[in-house]
């Protein structure tokens, strides 16, 4: 990782490493071209592709001047002193101005106190439901405020058979049925199951700022955990293991046969192909306090770059609210300009959902995941026992045993941004 | 002949076996994007469509993807097969220290997994100043495509009659000109399958395009179809589009290439 | 005429290889230099519970993996390398998923196995009930439960036999003629065709391939456990050696640690390849001149 | 159904478009050793593939030992077969490659082993059996592939120039070994040789085959002193039958009555006499080729040329005027359009 | 240096562990056709390749028209030679085959083909050219080998057993054609064959070979009438010369001394005669084989075997009882021990 300050050529093109489907690809396009001067599109299909990508061309060194990158993956690169700092250019700049964006978003990005990369989103979990199902069976949709408890009935209420009966899929109860529409659709994982340990008023890790471990050992941690898993033990109103590596949620939700589905921000795009039914968002059901957890990506500029002022002029393109706006365009994204966020370019009723303005009452709630530089490690590792948990009704003690057990050493291994 | 009879119940049998998912991958690309994926493949898909393909087109900027590919696999296959046919030659011809020697490397080149020889190549290929350009994709040709192909070239030649070798050194032909005059046109049926698998390892490599070319003008179509394959479920009939197009060539390039296989001229006929 | 072979093959894959080879003794991520730490990658990985699962994977995976695709795509060139009505399209048939791209194939495996509508599934439902087999027994739960998965995973290698097929393909045409005229003069059945003549005589090609194939198949396994099963069911059922170094290496920036287990996957290969190397050397013999 | 070894009934074959054999009819006596003679190319190895049923017959019926196998793939015909290219395995030893035809049939490896050797001793490649063709000479190749044949006993022997590889004094003793098995095991053979001395001291009958056609079938006695045409007289006998017009240079003694020019008179150079007796015709020595006890004069008489076996120790030199006789005895006639012998 | 074609110098060669060729010496006149002949086994394969350089020379040197070539490669040696196995390209026609070696010599197409056809035409394979070796029979390939030897014109012309698919009358014709080239063209030969015939006729000299060892080397006449050794003796003619120890059972006639029975008598088929005087030994016929003219009887006296040519007119039936005389001046005599000729 070399910092050169090798002079910068007007006429070589920043270059942009970003990853997204083809449709995603396409506003960073028209972003780009909306801009005056020459900017390289470096496109990945997935994160996979694009860590890779970014990993190499950062070790053979000569990596692309920007790229973007959720804040839960930024953490590695961070502590390697990949990423500029942009502090004195925002401070500089004339053009952005760091309390127009979202705060939560900002701090996200913020390591060892200084900025490292500037957000361009700001997500949080919602509830995505089928209003023309819950009207067909007329059971009350989700609404704000709503409960943990409230999520469960109506997801079992909106369980139903192929008559449209109320039914039971939990293996307890030994039937093969299997139920035409399934009440709820989540995944699991640490990210699903955070917002509602943190409503539950615990925590997940023992430290938000340098944890050692995580903490689902605690009462309201482990009431959460309990909760989440018996969705399918208990109560059979989400799918199995095997339908849903049969039809996986979102799949199920465009086909009609999921009744709500936990999401971000991401699926919106999907759904607004949806012609047969009308669906909308709803806020997350809450244990004792509301709380959300934050998705952001962002724009971050390489240590290693060479062009670096034409980078930052790009980097402030993007994030100014007329960079926003194009992208906010795809539907994609939460808008991490505040302005933008409130203005018709998200909230604009011409495209379903209905209640976009649901991830923007989220935001003052929502936390951020703690930016260790081993995160993704952790997720990988966690996301197979609560997978395990939830399909095959692991024991509740081991799984959190497992979960504390299997990540120690990732905590221990880990670079913390303080 | 009854003998005969058997093999057309295997090939049959075979047809049966292998066909099926390609059916269903042709079928599926038929299918209308944008509708809800059926949670099972459909062997007549309804409505008929060709949209995934126009989609596919432009979303995946097919066109300029697969004249990259053609453009790497009209230099690269040929290229490889030349290296190949020339090392396993050299290996046939040359001492039993050097093969010795050469096999070893070769067999512990098969054995490193593309993923560890990603870095310290692209650090080789920028210091050339070759990364964002075509030519990564092509220097695999230098391998022969891969090592095997060398060996099996290898085997190939070493098992031709040593007389005719003789002959040629006789004729006082250097070993270039009993490769082409002799060697090569004798195992035509290796070279024609070593052609066909070459340009379906050339065509459908991956990795290399993805951490050694930026430019999407320069995209191979691996590379397109792999960002079609992120695309929403509602759109897999654009992806399977852009699979039925990414395997035409090589399935071409195989009936092509089975021609030669038949066409063989055994030496075994005049061994003694 | 061998100089631009060993220029590949030093410039492009001995010298990275060792280069990647090397690093396995030190602590790299990419991005800082790399620190010199010995064997402490090793000691490490004799400690990774995942590591270890990803070996036994790639071991049980290459031990029956390889001799099925080599018996099978060795079954098959014997039975398509002469003409017969439908031995062409039946040789292009059985080539093609090797053409196809990895990532289509994963995602038509995907279909092809899904637990529920999949077509291999509802063949095995066929005249059971309640989407039972005959047998009354639950079909494979290929995506979710971890043996079936393994199970899925070389399933689906066994249709990648296509390179294997052609090479095999083209080393019996080029057979001497006559020697199977005297076999069947002799009424040798076809068994005896097989194991004194074919056999010994592609005994060369066969023993490379299966070299080839042993280290191939530990490489393998990347794409399809990556497409189809992600490395699950979990925790890492179909998690292979290659999938375990990727994803240590690009996605957690280990790359020190994951060309230790590169390294640690070469010396087994190395101790496989050496034990076939010797078959290879006996049969080959008859070569030599 | 008869007793015959082996029947071909008006079998034709070919190459592609090319037919190499017409319609032939044979006959082989059960237990007769026929040897097939012919000019390179005529059809032999053709005819013996087919009768392998290694070639397939594009019509007519193979029948052996009364089965009609015409159908039949080669392993149930139940014949032997030494090819004209050896057809060794390459991979095998020399043992093995004897051994083949015996354990694919389930003989136990030990008894698979003595016949080997015994039939090896035989043809005197015992020495060999060690080695791999490739580090075999010729000669060795051929006696390898000759031992594979003799080790079984099949209802036929096929033998495509099983000899044509070895030294002379090999020869003579391998053809006694085959001539006494054949006496010994009493199986119908037909073997293709180019050696005169093979054919006529081996066969109980010869077939003369030319351009895929039989031109005649007889007892070695008959081919030698009535050869059915001028092809078979002049394809038998080394040097060759010389050929002369009736009325021409040479006039035999005691001729009966003259004959036209529309005859051809054969006689072979063994018949031919050189002495002065001043009653012969006269003619010039062009050539003299000295084979051992034996001469070969070439005598040129107006434009022909004639050649008279002479003995060594009495041979004319080059240039040396002669005179040459020939006993009308000795005298074959045949007529110089069709070629077909001509009755006396 | 020397005025020699070709001069091998205390060479010797082996397959890995197993000697082939012993310290041989041997000196070929420019233009001069040696034959080599020896027993299958012997090495002349080998003493071939050797001087054609396509096997390593492991002692020796080796000279072709005075060059020292042990250690140059073939190519550069400007032989010419036709393998034992024909080693035809099996990718080419007959044609490509033969011009082969002229156009990796850089002769312009249009001459190399005529070339080709006229050597082609030569060796009667001329209407073969358009076909694969895959398609030719035995002897076909043969004759297509062979014009591929004879279209260059090479310091040294190398033939293995050039002639032995050939069926007779071929034989003798190509033959003919092989001397008329030698006698035109001049270019030293060696020439290994297995017929005692084309041995006779062709060559210049002969050397016999057994063993890798130089058993003799004599021109035709010498090697016929005063064989070196009991194996030339045995290995020349067919069939082979009588042996029988002096003072058994046959007393030449006219012979001038009694010789004890450390000494062996040899004759030849031809020169025993049976005419009844009553002064011959008593012997009884055991088996006659007609060939052709000539008949060969085996008689029986006492405990050996002797073998008579007699016309096959006069020939006496097995089981007769005869009388054998031979002359003095047809008898050889040799060392029962060392196995050498004892000049008398
Ligand atoms: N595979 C083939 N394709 C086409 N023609 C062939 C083929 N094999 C043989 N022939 C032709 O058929 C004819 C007869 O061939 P065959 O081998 O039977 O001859 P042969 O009598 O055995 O001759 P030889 O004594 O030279 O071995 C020859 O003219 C030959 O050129
Ligand atoms: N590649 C080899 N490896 C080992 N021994 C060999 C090899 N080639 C030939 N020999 C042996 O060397 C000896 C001489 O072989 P060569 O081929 O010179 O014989 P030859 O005189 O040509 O016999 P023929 O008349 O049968 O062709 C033989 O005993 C043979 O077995
Ligand atoms: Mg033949
Ligand atoms: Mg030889």
């Amino acid at each position: 990782a070399c910092g050169s300050n090798s002079a910068d050529k007007d006429d070589t093109p920043v270059q942009l490493l970003v990853f997204g489907a083809p449709e995603e690809l396409e506003a960073y396009r028209t972003l780009i071209s909306s801009y005056s001067k020459p900017v390289q599109l470096v496109e990945a299909s997935d994160r996979e592709d694009l860590l890779a990508r970014l990993a190499t061309s950062i070790a053979g060194g000569s990596p692309p001047d920007l790229f973007l990158m959720n804040y839960r993956f930024y953490g590695q690169f961070a502590v390697k002193d990949a990423i500029e700092p942009l502090d004195e250019r925002v401070a500089a700049s004339g053009v952005i101005d760091p309390a127009d964006y979202y705060p939560v978003a900002m701090d996200a990005f913020k390591w060892q106190g200084k900025q490292l990369c500037l957000p361009q989103n700001v997500s949080s979990l919602a509830v995505y439901y089928n209003r023309t199902l819950f009207e067909k069976y007329r059971v009350p949709l989700p609404k704000a405020g709503w409960t943990w408890n409230d999520l469960l009935t109506t997801a079992t209420a909106m369980t139903r058979d192929k008559n449209g009966g109320v039914i039971r899929a939990a293996e307890s109860e030994g039937a093969a049925l299997r139920p035409a529409v399934h009440g709820l659709g989540i995944e699991p994982s640490i990210i699903r199951l955070a917002p509602f340990v943190w409503s539950n008023g615990a925590d997940i890790v023992d430290d938000p700022v340098r944890p050692t471990r995580l903490t689902l050992d605690s009462p309201g941690a482990r009431e959460a955990l309990k909760n989440l898993v018996d969705l399918r033990l208990a109560y059979g109103v989400v799918p199995t293991d095997q339908e849903v590596e049969a039809e996986d949620d979102e799949s199920r939700f465009v086909n009609g046969r999921l009744a709500m589905l936990l999401s971000s921000r991401r699926s919106t795009t999907t759904f607004r192909s949806i012609t047969g039914f009308e669906w909308d968002v709803a806020p997350l059901p809450i244990y004792r306090q509301p709380a959300g957890i934050l998705h952001s990506d962002a724009y971050c500029l390489t240590r290693g770059s060479r062009n670096k002022d034409a980078a930052w002029d790009f980097l402030e393109y993007a994030i100014s609210a007329e960079g926003q706006k194009i992208i906010a365009a795809t539907g994609r994204t939460v808008p991490s300009h505040i302005e933008v966020s409130t203005s018709p370019a998200f909230l604009g009723p011409a495209q379903p959902p209905r209640s976009a303005k649901v991830f923007l009452d989220a935001i003052p709630t929502v936390r951020a995941l703690p930016t260790v530089s081993t995160w993704p490690e952790i997720e990988d590792v966690t996301g197979g026992i609560l997978e395990n948990a939830l399909y095959r009704g692991d024991r509740l003690d081991d799984v959190i045993r497992q979960l504390d057990e299997q990540t120690r050493p990732l905590f221990a291994r880990a670079e913390y941004p303080r | 002949m009854p003998a005969r009879w058997w093999r057309t119940l295997g090939a049959v049998f075979v047809l049966l076996v292998f066909v099926p998912p390609l059916v269903l991958l042709v079928s599926g690309s038929l299918t209308e994007p944008g509708q809800p994926p059926p949670p099972t493949p459909r062997l007549l898909p309804e409505p008929l469509s060709a949209a995934g393909y126009e989609h596919a087109w432009s979303l995946g900027s097919l066109g300029r993807a697969t004249l990259n590919s053609v453009l790497v696999a009209a230099v690269a296959v040929p290229l490889s097969v030349l290296v190949a046919a020339w090392a396993g030659f050299a290996l046939a011809r040359s001492s039993r220290r050097l093969v010795t020697v050469v096999v070893t490397a070769s067999l512990l080149a098969l054995m490193a997994p593309a993923t560890a020889l990603l870095l310290p190549r692209f650090v080789i290929f920028r210091f050339l100043g070759l990364t964002d350009t075509l030519v990564p994709l092509i220097a695999p040709a230098l391998l022969g495509a891969s090592p095997l192909y060398v060996l099996v070239y290898y085997l190939a030649f070493r098992g031709l009659p040593a007389d005719l070798y003789d002959t040629c050194r006789l004729c006082d032909l250097t070993p270039a000109r009993t490769w082409w005059r002799f060697a090569l046109p004798v195992v035509r049926p290796v070279t024609a399958a070593l052609t066909a698998l070459s340009f379906i390892l050339t065509w459908s490599n991956f990795l290399d395009p993805l951490v050694y070319v930026y430019d999407r003008d320069l995209f191979t179509l691996p590379l397109a179809l792999r960002s079609l394959s992120v695309l929403d479920p509602t759109n897999f009939p654009v992806f399977l589009a852009g699979a039925v197009v990414a395997t035409l060539p090589p399935v071409i390039v195989f009936v092509l290439a089975q021609r030669w296989f038949l066409r063989s001229e055994s030496p075994g006929r005049q061994l003694r | 005429m061998l100089a631009p072979y060993l220029l590949g093959l030093v410039v492009l894959v001995l010298g990275p290889f060792v280069i990647t080879l090397a690093l396995a003794f030190t602590e790299y991520d990419l991005i800082r230099p790399p620190v010199w730490t010995g064997t402490g990658n090793f000691t490490e990985l004799t400690r990774d519970p995942i590591f270890r699962t990803a070996l036994v994977n790639s071991l049980v995976f290459a031990a029956v993996a390889v001799p099925l695709r080599l018996l099978i795509a060795l079954a098959l060139a014997l039975l398509l390398h002469r003409r017969a009505m439908a031995a062409g399209p039946a040789r292009t048939a059985a080539v093609l998923p090797a053409a196809v791209p990895e990532i289509a194939y994963g995602l038509l495996w995907l279909w092809l196995l899904n637990p529920l509508y999949g077509p291999i599934n509802q063949v095995l439902a066929l005249g059971g009930q309640n989407g039972l087999t005959v047998f009354g027994r639950t079909p494979p739960q290929w995506l979710t439960d971890p043996a079936d998965a393994r199970a899925a995973i070389i399933l689906m290698s066994l249709f990648t036999i296509g390179e294997t097929f052609i090479i095999l393909l083209a080393a019996r045409r080029s057979l001497p003629h006559d020697v199977y005229e005297l076999a069947a003069l002799e009424d040798a059945t076809s068994w005896d065709v097989l194991r004194r003549i074919t056999l010994p005589l592609i005994a060369p090609v066969l023993g490379l391939l299966l070299v080839r194939d042993v280290i191939q198949s530990l490489h393998f396994s990347f794409v399809p456990a990556l497409v189809v099963t992600d490395g699950g069911p979990p925790p890492y059922a179909t998690t292979y050696v290659p999938l375990f170094a990727y994803r240590t290496a690009f996605e957690y920036l280990r790359y020190g640690y994951a060309a230790a287990a590169t390294l640690v996957m070469l010396l087994l290969t190395v101790a496989a390849v050496a034990v076939q190397w010797r078959l290879l050397r006996r049969y080959g013999r008859f070569h030599d001149r | 159904m008869t007793d015959a070894g082996l029947v071909l009934e008006g079998v034709s074959a070919a190459y592609r478009d090319a037919r190499v054999l017409h319609r032939l009819d044979l006959e082989v006596h059960r237990g007769e050793l026929l040897v097939v003679l012919g000019p390179s190319g005529a059809g032999k190895s053709t005819l013996l593939r087919l009768v392998a049923g290694l070639h397939p017959v594009a019509e007519g019926r193979v029948l052996i030992q009364g089965r009609d196998v015409t159908t039949l793939r080669p392993g149930r015909r139940n014949v032997s077969m030494v090819f004209q290219s050896y057809a060794l395995f390459p991979h095998l030893t020399a043992l093995d490659n004897i051994t083949f035809g015996l354990e694919v049939r389930d003989v136990s490896r030990a008894a698979a082993r003595e016949r080997a050797r015994a039939a090896a001793a035989s043809v005197g490649c015992a020495h060999l059996l060690d080695r791999r063709p490739g580090q075999l000479s010729g000669g060795e190749r051929q006696r390898v592939a000759l031992a594979r044949a003799l080790v079984r006993e099949p209802d036929l022997f096929l033998f495509d120039e099983p000899l044509s590889n070895l030294d002379p004094e090999l020869r003579v003793e391998t053809r006694g070994e085959l001539k006494a098995l054949h006496a010994r095991l009493g199986v119908t053979s037909v073997h293709v040789t180019h050696d005169q001395t093979e054919a006529l001291v081996l066969a109980d009958r010869i077939a003369v085959l030319r351009d895929g056609r039989l031109e005649q079938l007889g007892t070695p006695d008959e081919i030698w002193r009535s050869p059915a045409t001028v092809f078979v007289a002049r394809f038998v006998g080394s040097p060759a039958m010389n050929l002369v017009p009736a009325g021409g240079p040479v006039a035999p003694e005691g001729m009966p009555e003259a004959l036209g020019p529309e005859r051809l008179l054969g006689f072979r150079p063994e018949a031919v006499r050189l002495d002065p007796t001043g009653s012969g015709a006269p003619a010039t020595v062009e050539r003299v080729d000295v084979v051992g006890e034996d001469a070969h004069a070439y005598l040129r008489l107006a434009d022909h040329l004639i050649v008279a076996r002479v003995p060594a120790s009495a041979r004319p030199a080059p240039g040396d005027p002669a005179e040459v006789a020939v006993r009308w005895a000795d005298v074959h006639v045949f007529d110089a359009g069709t070629g077909q012998r001509v009755p006396l």
